[in-house]
């Protein structure tokens, strides 16, 4: 099967051309396809892993040259490899999820079957991206999934704020994936070679300089950046909310802000490499975590903070994944890579199921403001406990999937204080908003009644992708137990399988500061023995900086946005006055030129031509007498010149005079003659008189 | 071949002097008889020259049609014959001058290259005697195409005169 | 023998050409000009006897002159008919339009 | 014959054309329409049969002549092609015929509409088959006249304006090639303007002379292609231009420029070509930035259009500026196949909705992705191919540049450049969203019609190359590598 893997991005690919072209009109048949085509790719999925789990040593490569040019070779393959099948079995299962969920959600939508086109549009872009065996390719369908991002936020459209969000995001996404552009053109340049086997060997060989090394290694890390929405980048996913919530579930938590962390950890060969790299990797993690943690601890919206919640999360993958290539650079042993992969896959199962109970929660009150909601948990009854079971994984709570996981990384990061107790701030930090929201939605009293009078359990198909993925969530940590010997430690991993040790003085600090954020929320929602109102009041400037974002998106409209278009428009004008106006004022001088040439022209040399004109014209003058009209008279002249002609071509003798002489006696003669006419004429005008008188 | 007899030199006197009459005389119905005679005379000229047929027709058009024609025009634009209108215009002193250079220079052009030139050309072969029928026959065969293209532009010529002197219909 | 024929031609020529440089009436142009054809044809009978008899090329030519001239002549006289019943006249100096 | 027949059959269709009778509008309409098939049947089975027979070596294939044309002058008549020429007569072929179709909606003058836009076709299929000076510059300048008339007659409020203004530009480069011809034609002994002599004559020439011819010879290519900052007839001549016109404009006559340059005076004079590389750089790199703001800046649906192909062509002038590198220069192939593709469809799309709300201001529509989805769909694929999405052409070629031009080039240079491609998304994307996203204004533009069949036909070509090259681009390169190989050589020299 794994020979085939190539098919599992094509099925949804198949599914979307199908929608697009020809089912669009049948919506049903639309979505029993899509989810048809989805459900294969599982299988097809889970077929892959089973096998990959007898081959762990053997990754599958299989590659077409796509454009094949002397020294220059794109390659479109698949790479499977135990990374690549844990991704294809999680990102399928969650969208099998999501696409079956969306039938109930976007039920009645007038573009219900563009929604599963869009849908399997992004799955095949997403499946793509995780078999990819090259950097080109993986760059391909990371774009390709910011597209089908970019449409599945913008799906409805005519709110303004889908329409900023959409752009938002894939403008964003764009900036980090410029430094992953530059990442990928340094590795072209430098390895040669787009394939990961390749690249990796190049790198590890020592040829390339340190230097290189950690700039191409951040680069790469910039797509990450802005893919996983990791600080400074982060502010397009909060707005990206404003899709569907099936979407926020599949694209915006559980897959495709993945892809950074899958994208770190299939170039983890790249960052061990370089100490620095990696350092930068898990300081902007730790960063971006803490600071989405704390923004989420103060958020209304129930969709915005489990995207502060992702954001929080994926930082924390990153983190961990930045300090194994830290220590590996240095020579240090760490679980940090196991660690990240694996909270990868269990953040995706229970995130993914967190965005799905929320959206069946926005489904029945019609809102996405906690503060509307409580007490819901009465008339929810599936929804309710299962959402709860997410909070209780995300939040670290033995021995739900999210324990196990969370785990791992603070021991990753036991090494190193500021990182230890960032991470279990940021722990504390998630199970205080997580249960915060939980509190707030599900108990004591509903504070909007109308909503709460018309909330109601979701349909079937709604709930059990719910029910589904909450039994994910609790399990899908059993496999890496630290006690099973051959567990997820030593089936995905870098260099050498990692042992994992039940380190139980970790775990029961981390449990314990999970379980005092739940109880700090329990007390502040559920008993109101703490007063969050007082709370605000108190810390009223950090309050206001939190739920104002660090204001991020203001700073970055200041600072970024408004002066690049102060800038495009200065450039517009520059263009249309400066540029513009040098042709035109070219075309000006010129006119000016040709008006100063056309007095020239006037006065001086059509004066001289006119000079001449009028010299000729006075001659013309005396001349025209000649013109008697008379044909007589002109031929008279044709005759005088015969004559003269003959006498000077035959030299024409008379008596012994030499022709010239002749000749100067016949012009003599003539003129006389002609003066003698002249004279005696007015006797023949007098004659003419007479003839007219008569 | 041999010297211009003396039928020569008087019918040369003839033509000079009525070609002299013909334009120099104020009558202009006397210039058309003096042209007659010198027409005529020319006639003559080609007989001694030889070609018969070219005499006859000389006769015949000249004579016989043109001359005639001109009488008729004279006749048909009135008033004109009178001897006291002035036959010359302005050019007269001028004209008499260039001429009579003309003439002399040529007659002693001529005399030079007949010098020169001619005096020593032989002839080939004399002049056939039954020449009208030569000419005949080389009309329709040598020379045919400028002999219809002539016979057209009478016909042009023909109709062109009608059109011309045609009494405006309207 | 042919010069003297020569000669007459040419003063014949120049009598012709005096007669169209003076006449002031239409009709003596006409005149005038037959002359000169006729000095012309003298010319080519002329040299069709003395020098090339081949083909009577100089009769030929001759003739077909004779006939262009009658042809001359009739267009010309339906021109001066045209001219005297416009002008009254047919004097050449009614015809000096030409004049600038 | 057959290249020949390439010019020939347009011309002899101009003549036709004009001779049928000026009102019957459908009968000149379709005949034209059915005369341009031909040259694009035929530029199709050239690419064809080029691709599947000659594509292995480098030689020009199709040659005809070289036949004395004014002998005493060593004009000559020579056609030929080869990998770099091969898609542009395709592209022009096709382009030609879809913009015929979709000049349908011409109402005025249809006769000489038709005429002129035959006689632009020959010219441009000229242009790309000559192989001597002469026949080039001819070709050159022929398609002036028409472009002139159709821009200057047909156009919009500013057209007179524009006409002269891209004719007097165009003119203007044209004299320096002029110049630049007849310096090669006198040091060439035996004088001689063929192209292909010439290329070894080049080299051997004195170094400043060198540099003169390449530097007249660049400017006349810059003011076509544009070059920053020759380009500012472009947005006029656009946006005054009736939209076959945009389309022809955009998808070939600015080609013509970068050919030229691929063709004549990058292997013509390579020393000149290596001291002037990065200067050339940096106007590319000027031109995709500076491009892309400008248009961020626009207003007018088309203009905005207009300066994009000014960012776009950037990225050419770049690739060419790294002529060391095989991939950057195949890379600019693909930049101007597939921005002859891309743009031209932007163009038909502008012009599409242009025909329906007779405005072009972005600010004036909003949300009409409800209203008309199928044009919706169409021209969101456009704007992502545009801005360089994956599975498209754009993305290919840019890709192909930026891989090519980061070794070649200066590395700080080519990543300011590659900011055009976050600038590129900006300006398409703000596009899309005023446009097509946000609220629907009902009253406004209820009566909107979506696309009709027509205009679906006339670009669906479009759509399906630029995804055919974006997905499977192996044809196109192994259509040229020969040839770009064989040019890289020259111009390493």
């Amino acid at each position: 099967m794994t020979e085939y893997t190539f098919l599992i991005p094509l099925l949804p690919l198949f599914a979307f051309i199908m929608i697009v072209f020809f089912t669009r009109w049948k919506e049903m048949f639309s979505a029993l396809l899509s989810i048809a085509m989805i459900l294969a790719a599982w299988v097809m999925s889970v077929v892959i892993l089973i096998e990959t789990l007898g081959r762990i040593d053997e990754p599958f490569q299989w590659a077409y040259k796509f454009v094949n040019l002397p020294n220059f070779v794109l390659e479109i393959g698949t790479l499977v490899d135990p990374l690549t099948a844990v991704m294809l079995v999680v990102v399928t299962t969650v969208g099998a999820c999501v696409e079956i969920y969306s039938v109930g959600y976007m039920h009645n939508d007038p573009r219900f079957s563009r929604f599963f086109a869009y849908l399997s549009l992004f799955l095949f872009s997403m499946l793509g991206l995780v078999v990819a065996n090259n950097f080109f390719m993986i760059f391909i369908f990371w774009e390709l999934v910011g597209l089908t991002s970019y449409l599945l936020i913008g799906f409805w459209f005519e709110k303004k704020s889908a329409a900023d969000a959409c752009k938002k995001a894939f403008i964003t996404t764009r900036v980090g994936d410029l430094g992953f552009l530059v990442g990928l053109f340094m590795i072209g340049i430098y390895f040669g070679t787009f394939n990961y086997g390749g690249v990796f060997e190049i790198a590890g060989s020592g040829v390339i300089p340190a230097g290189i090394l950690t700039a191409a290694a951040i680069f790469v890390f910039c797509g990450a950046v802005g893919k996983s929405a990791q600080w400074p980048l982060h502010v397009w996913l909060p707005d990206a909310m404003e899709g569907p919530t099936p979407v926020s579930a599949l694209i915006h938590a559980a897959t495709m802000v993945a892809a950074g962390v899958y994208l770190v950890a299939r170039s983890m060969p790249l960052f061990v490499t370089s100490a620095e790299a990696s350092l930068v990797v898990a300081i902007i993690g730790l960063i971006t975590s803490f600071m989405a943690a704390s923004i989420g601890l103060v958020q209304n919206d129930i969709k915005r903070i489990l995207a502060y919640s992702t954001v929080s999360q994926l930082g924390y993958m990153i983190m961990a994944l930045g300090l194994y290539g830290y220590d590996t650079a240095q020579g240090h042993h760490s679980p940090g890579f196991y660690a990240g992969t694996f909270h990868l896959m269990t953040h995706a199962f229970f995130k993914g199921l967190l965005f799905l109970g929320a959206g069946s929660v926005i489904h029945a009150v019609h809102t996405n403001d906690i503060q509307e909601m409580g007490g819901l948990a009465r008339k929810m009854k599936l929804t309710a406990p299962t959402f709860m079971i997410a909070s209780l994984s995300i939040a670290g709570i033995f021995p739900l999937s999210g324990f196990w996981s969370k785990d791992e990384i603070v021991a990753a990061a036991s090494h190193y204080p500021i990182f230890l107790i960032g991470t279990l701030a940021i722990a504390f930090m998630t199970a205080f908003y997580m249960w915060r929201l939980c509190f707030l939605t599900f108990f004591g009293e509903p504070r909007d009644q109308h909503r709460f009078d018309h909330a109601h359990e979701s349909p079937k198909n709604m709930t059990y992708p719910l029910v589904f993925l909450a039994v994910l969530s609790i399990c899908a940590g059993w496999v890496g137990l630290p006690w099973i010997h051959k567990g997820f430690a030593t089936f995905v991993y870098h260099g050498e399988a990692y042992e994992p040790h039940a380190n139980y003085l970790l775990m029961a600090i981390s449990l314990i500061v999970g379980l005092s954020g739940i109880y700090l929320a329990y007390l502040m929602y559920y008993k109101k023995s703490i007063s969050a109102d007082a709370m605000a009041e108190k810390f009223k400037g950090l309050y206001k900086l939190l739920y104002n974002k660090y204001y991020f998106d203001e700073i970055y409209q200041k600072v970024v946005i408004d002066p690049v278009m102060a800038f495009a428009g200065l450039m517009w004008k520059f263009d249309a006055n400066v540029i513009d106006g040098a042709v035109n004022g070219t075309g000006w001088l010129t006119i000016k030129w040709s008006d100063i040439k056309e007095w020239f022209d006037t006065w001086i040399v059509d004066g001289a031509v006119n000079g001449c004109g009028w010299v000729v014209r006075q001659g013309a003058n005396i001349l025209r007498f000649m013109q008697t009209g008379s044909m007589q008279f002109y031929a008279l002249f044709i005759a005088v010149l015969v004559v003269l002609f003959g006498l000077y071509k035959f030299e024409v003798k008379f008596l012994k005079i030499g022709w010239p002489t002749v000749t100067i006696i016949f012009i003599l003669g003539v003129t006389l003659l002609a003066l003698l006419t002249r004279i005696t004429q007015i006797k023949f005008k007098a004659n003419r008189r007479t003839d007219g008188e008569e | 071949m041999g010297e211009p007899g003396i039928v020569f030199w008087i019918l040369s006197i003839v033509i000079l002097v009525s070609g002299f009459m013909v334009v120099s005389l104020k009558n202009i119905f006397h210039c058309a008889l003096f042209l007659i005679l010198c027409l005529f005379s020319v006639a003559g000229i080609f007989i001694l020259l030889g070609a018969e047929f070219l005499a006859a027709a000389q006769v015949l058009i000249y004579v016989g049609a043109v001359a005639i024609l001109m009488i008729f025009a004279i006749m048909l634009t009135s008033n004109l014959a009178s001897e006291k209108i002035q036959q010359s215009n302005e050019n007269v002193l001028v004209g008499f001058f260039v001429c009579v250079t003309f003439a002399i220079s040529a007659v002693m052009l001529l005399a030079k290259t007949y010098e020169g030139v001619w005096g020593r050309m032989t002839i080939t072969e004399p002049l056939p005697s039954q020449n009208i029928a030569t000419l005949g026959k080389y009309l329709m065969t040598k020379f045919m195409l400028p002999f219809e293209v002539v016979s057209v532009l009478l016909l042009a010529a023909m109709i062109g005169a009608i059109v011309l002197a045609r009494k405006e219909s309207a | 023998m042919m010069l003297p024929y020569l000669a007459l031609a040419a003063i014949l020529f120049s009598i012709g050409l005096f007669g169209v440089l003076t006449r002031r009436n239409t009709i003596g142009i006409l005149m005038s000009l037959e002359l000169m054809f006729n000095a012309v044809n003298i010319n080519f009978v002329t040299f069709n006897k003395f020098i090339w008899t081949d083909g009577l090329v100089g009769q030929m030519f001759a003739i077909f002159i004779v006939v262009v001239a009658a042809a001359e002549a009739v267009v010309g006289l339906a021109i001066v008919l045209l001219l005297y019943r416009n002008w009254q006249g047919i004097d050449t100096d009614h015809v000096s339009v030409m004049k600038w | 014959m057959i290249l020949s027949s390439l010019v020939a059959v347009p011309l002899l269709g101009m003549i036709i054309v004009m001779f049928l009778p000026k009102d019957k509008f459908n009968a000149i309409r379709w005949t034209s329409l059915l005369i341009s098939v031909v040259p694009m049947v035929v530029s199709m089975w050239i690419t064809w049969d080029y691709f599947f027979n000659l594509s292995g070596t480098s030689a020009l294939a199709y040659v005809e002549g070289p036949y004395d044309w004014i002998p005493s002058l060593n004009i000559q008549y020579y056609l030929g092609v080869d990998g770099i020429s091969v898609p542009m007569l395709f592209l022009t072929g096709l382009l030609s015929t879809l913009s015929l179709l979709a000049s349908f909606g011409i109402n005025n003058r249809v006769k000489e509409y038709f005429a002129f836009f035959l006689l632009l076709e020959a010219g441009m299929m000229g242009v790309f088959v000559a192989l001597d000076f002469f026949l080039f510059y001819v070709f050159w300048e022929i398609m002036l006249v028409p472009m002139y008339f159709l821009i200057g007659v047909w156009g919009g409020p500013r057209k007179e304006y524009a006409a002269i203004k891209f004719f007097l530009y165009t003119l203007f480069g044209s004299i320096f090639m002029l110049v630049a011809i007849l310096i090669m034609y006198f040091t060439s002994e035996p004088h001689s303007l063929n192209m292909v002599i010439l290329l070894d004559h080049g080299p051997t020439m004195s170094h400043t002379l060198q540099m003169v011819c390449f530097i007249f010879f660049f400017i006349a290519f810059a003011i076509k292609v544009p070059v920053w900052p020759f380009h500012t007839w472009l947005p006029d001549a656009h946006v005054e231009a009736p939209t076959a016109v945009s389309v022809i404009l955009a998808g070939v006559l600015l080609k013509m420029g970068t050919y030229a340059m691929l063709r004549i005076s990058w292997p013509m004079f390579p020393q000149a070509l290596r001291d002037l590389s990065f200067w050339i750089a940096i106007l590319g790199v000027i031109a995709i930035i500076y491009g892309a703001l400008v248009s961020m800046a626009q207003k007018d649906l088309k203009k905005l259009v207009a300066y994009s192909s000014v960012s776009h062509m950037g990225y050419c002038m770049m690739a060419l500026a790294a002529f060391s590198s095989v991939s950057a220069i195949a890379g600019c192939m693909f930049q101007m196949v597939s921005h002859g593709l891309i743009t031209g469809a932007l163009f038909l799309l502008v012009g599409v909705i242009y025909d329906r709300a007779h405005t072009r201001e972005i600010a004036a529509f909003g949300g009409l992705g409800a209203k008309i989805p199928v044009y919706t769909g169409i021209m969101v694929m456009f704007s992502m191919a545009a801005l360089g999405l994956p599975g498209m052409s754009g993305f290919v070629s840019e890709f192909m540049i930026f891989v090519g031009a980061f070794g070649a080039l200066n590395k700080v240079l080519v990543g300011i450049s590659v900011l055009g491609v976050v600038l590129g998304a900006t300006y398409m994307l703000r596009m899309v969203q005023k446009i097509f996203l946000g609220e629907f204004n009902m009253a406004k533009w209820g009566g909107l019609t979506d696309i009709n069949l027509r205009e679906i036909i006339s670009v669906a070509p479009l759509a399906v190359l630029t995804v055919a090259i974006g997905v499977y681009p192996k044809p196109l390169t192994e259509l040229m590598t020969a040839t770009l190989e064989n040019l890289v050589s020259l111009m390493a020299r």
